[in-house]
This record gives C-alpha cells, structure tokens and sequence, in this order.
C-alpha cells in the first residue's frame, strides 16, 4: 500500500525511543524499502575534556520551523516516503539521546542523503546551543568548523534577502 | 519601530536577559546597523557583540545575515553560532 | 566507559528487531556519540512490476566470511565503536525485514561512512541472490549496475590473485 | 586434484545440482580454464556459462576472477551476480 510522506518533527524534553520511531514510519506500508535511523547520544569526552553532563537551550518556535524547513528541502531533493525529526532540549548525561533522524525511501541511496543532510543543517543552522559541564566548569561548545564544512557540501538554502 | 528582542545561549548570558522590546531608531536599516547600535547600550552589550562577526542574527525566526534589512521585523533574535544535533 | 569494538554477524532465517539491535550497540558505553542504523525492507513493487515474495539464497560460510572481511575492512577505515549486520535468507513476503547494518562511532561521518560502505558491499559482493515471485513467475533479480557503481566509489577490496 | 564444486541461483538451476566433487584434469590451471571444460561437459553446464563473463566465482570462500589459479583450492563455486542487501 503506498501512502503519501509522513514528516514528524517534535522537540521535547523527555527521551525517545528510536527503534519504535524507526519502526513506526514503515508500519502498514510496502513501498518502503530503506529506512535510515541517525541517533546522536551524549558522550563522556569531547576534544580531550571530560563532560558530566550537557544542558541544551533552543529556541522556541524558530527550532521547529528551521528543522520543517530542512526536512521540507530534504523532500525536494530525494524521494523520501517518511523523516521523523526528534531533537531533546535541557540538562542530558553521557549515554542520553540527543537527537534522532529518521529517513524512509524506496532505495538507500535517497534514505541515507537525506539522514546525512538533516544532521549536517541539524548541527550548523537549527537553533541550539550546547553547554557542556566540564571539570573546570560549564561552557558553551564552539561550534566545530568540520560541521560547517559538512553542510556546505548540500549548498546553502536561501537566507533572508540582503537589504534593498 | 517597537521590536522584540531574544537573546540566547552566552549572547544571553552576556546581557543578561533572553529578551526585550526597544524602539530602533529610524535610521538602523540592517542587522549590522542594530548590532551596532546594540553595541553602543553598555557594557554587557559591548561584551555580547565584541566580535559582530561571531554573533548570529534571525528576523521573524530566519537566519538573517548583517545586511540583512530590518524593515518589518517584529522580532530579533541574536545568538552564537549553534552547536545542536 | 570505553569497550573494545563490538563486532556481531548474523545470518539467520528469523526476523530481527532493528532497535533492539541499535539499543544494544550503545548499552552500557558512554564513548559512542552516533549510532546508524539501516534496515533493508522487502518492498511489493521493483522496476514497475509487482512483488508477491522474495526468496533469498545465499552461500553459508562465504557470506560470513565475505560480510567478515567487510566489516573488518570498515574498522580499518573509519573509527567505529561497533557493527551489527544481520542478513535473513529464506522466503520473505513485502514489508519483512532483509538485512540490518548497524554501526556506531564517536562522530556521525565515521558511523555514517561505515554503514554505507558495507550496504554499498552487502548488495554487490555478498553471496546472496533474490529470486522474486512475479505476476509472471518467479525471476532471479538481476544486479544493477547502480549498486555495481556505488561500491566501486570504495575502491576495491583485493581479490585473489591472479594465476602466477 | 578433486574438488568440490557448489553452485548457486540460475546456474545451480541451469545445472541441475547444488554441488558435485569432480576430478580436475591437470591441465586446467585458471577458474576460466575450469569454466571451459565444465562448459563442454553436457547441454546444462553449456547453458549454465552460455555467457562467461556473467558467471562469478569464488574459490574457497573468497571471490575469484577468471584469471585466478586453481592450484590448492578445495572448493570452488559459480553464481551470478549478487543480489544481496
């Protein structure tokens, strides 16, 4: 049974379930042939630092608007059926999920681009800062200049227009 | 023009509120002009936008870069280039 | 707490339980940051015409082996913490699982560079063949030169040499 | 030297075996040598390499070009093209 794309994009405070949310954007259909599952999970260490926890500040409205946007271009360049964006905000520990990104396509090809797209605008244009609680006390992360590189390879999508 | 402002992550932290409505003057017509302008309000201000370059704007919720017009806009948001996913 | 990398491979007749599987990779370590998973699903319609079943045949021993060697050739590739591939074989109806790749590292492009490397590798070098029940009858699946071009985008593994 | 020979998809169908142990005559010494003579042995291994460069095989678990060497090999085996993943 083919069934138009699902999008699912929720911002919340309180933990996922990534093997449900995969398995929920296949269910009852069977024109899906590839579905990609991108988790990204809180570490102890970063850049030789140790980090006890991290706390997540986002903003509201604009978070969710960027991330429908993304998905929205996504859609326009592969022919996914279903992306389940799912990103945490406040205080996460080693081990916690941060964020998760799920594709489903016919084909790997379109399901593992449009993963990889979504976590590269996820990581350098989605509005979330992370602050890490370090030995020496709580920072704000820089952000990494490989990440940007990273989704600069997609092209830019179109800013606000320069000032008349 | 009455706008709202939103501040976030060390931007915030620097000025010391996530928000506040001002009246920009008439002849701030970009992001650049504001930042500046924004610059000028103290210190904490100067020490949000000591490196204009870092900081990052939207208008209405979209990135916006410095030459961005701000004719229209009902709410400004700056930050530090973001560190998500 | 770092581990050694988890390697696992299965080949089996049963279906598997992709979030399981994923779960499982990261349990208990705080040094993975991303887990990728992929889950091949067995789709009701290839190339225009319909699909009533797959029969997967595969040769035991070399697919092990073969998926062995692959897996292997992505640790030296790419830091990752860990891989699961799972390949079922037997009669599989649209909407059964097929195969399940899973890998986690540190960073997402090492753990996103290894999961499609090895899928890219599954379709072209493991020893498995599709037989499809068509409307017409049952057909072997013939390989696609798109997934022959996307493993050589690799490189390729070493062969046996040649005759001395 | 006798060997074990396994064959797989159409050409196990074509053949009509899934394997055999045959022995090789002395001469062959390359896997496309092999193909050659299994080739002249009846109608369904003709039918089974009608196209040679479509047949793979591998020789003791690990793929093997046309050109590879029989010496030592234990197990050889024939397919088409895979279709896995």
């Amino acid at each position: 049974m083919n069934k138009a794309a699902t999008v699912t994009i929720r911002l919340q405070r309180e933990d996922f379930d990534a093997g449900a949310e995969a398995a929920q954007i296949a269910r009852g259909r069977t024109d899906v042939g590839a579905v990609v599952t991108f988790a990204g999970i809180c570490r102890d260490q970063e850049a030789g630092h140790g980090v006890a926890a991290l706390t997540l500040e986002h903003y509201p409205g604009m978070a969710e608007e960027e991330i429908a946007r993304h998905v929205a271009e996504a859609q326009a360049r592969w022919p996914v059926l279903g992306v389940t964006v799912i990103h945490r905000y406040g205080r996460l520990v080693p081990g916690d999920n941060i964020v998760l990104v799920v594709t489903a396509a016919a084909h790997r090809e379109a399901a593992f681009a449009a993963a990889e797209f979504l976590m590269d605008y996820l990581k350098t244009r989605a509005p979330f800062w992370k602050q890490e609680e370090r030995p020496d006390g709580a920072a704000w992360v820089d952000a990494k200049e490989a990440d940007d590189a990273a989704a600069e390879r997609w092209d830019r999508p179109s800013e606000r227009d320069a000032a008349e | 023009m009455s706008v709202t402002l939103r501040y976030f992550a060390w931007v915030r932290e620097r000025i010391g509120k996530t928000e506040e409505v001002v009246d920009l003057p008439a002849e701030l017509r970009t992001v650049g002009d504001l930042v500046a302008w924004l610059a000028g309000r103290g210190e904490e201000y100067a020490h949000a936008f000591e490196n204009p370059k870092v900081v990052r704007a939207a208008i209405d919720r979209l990135h916006a870069r410095p030459d961005a017009g701000l004719a229209g806009a009902r709410e400004i948001a700056f930050f530090p280039p973001m560190t998500g996913g």
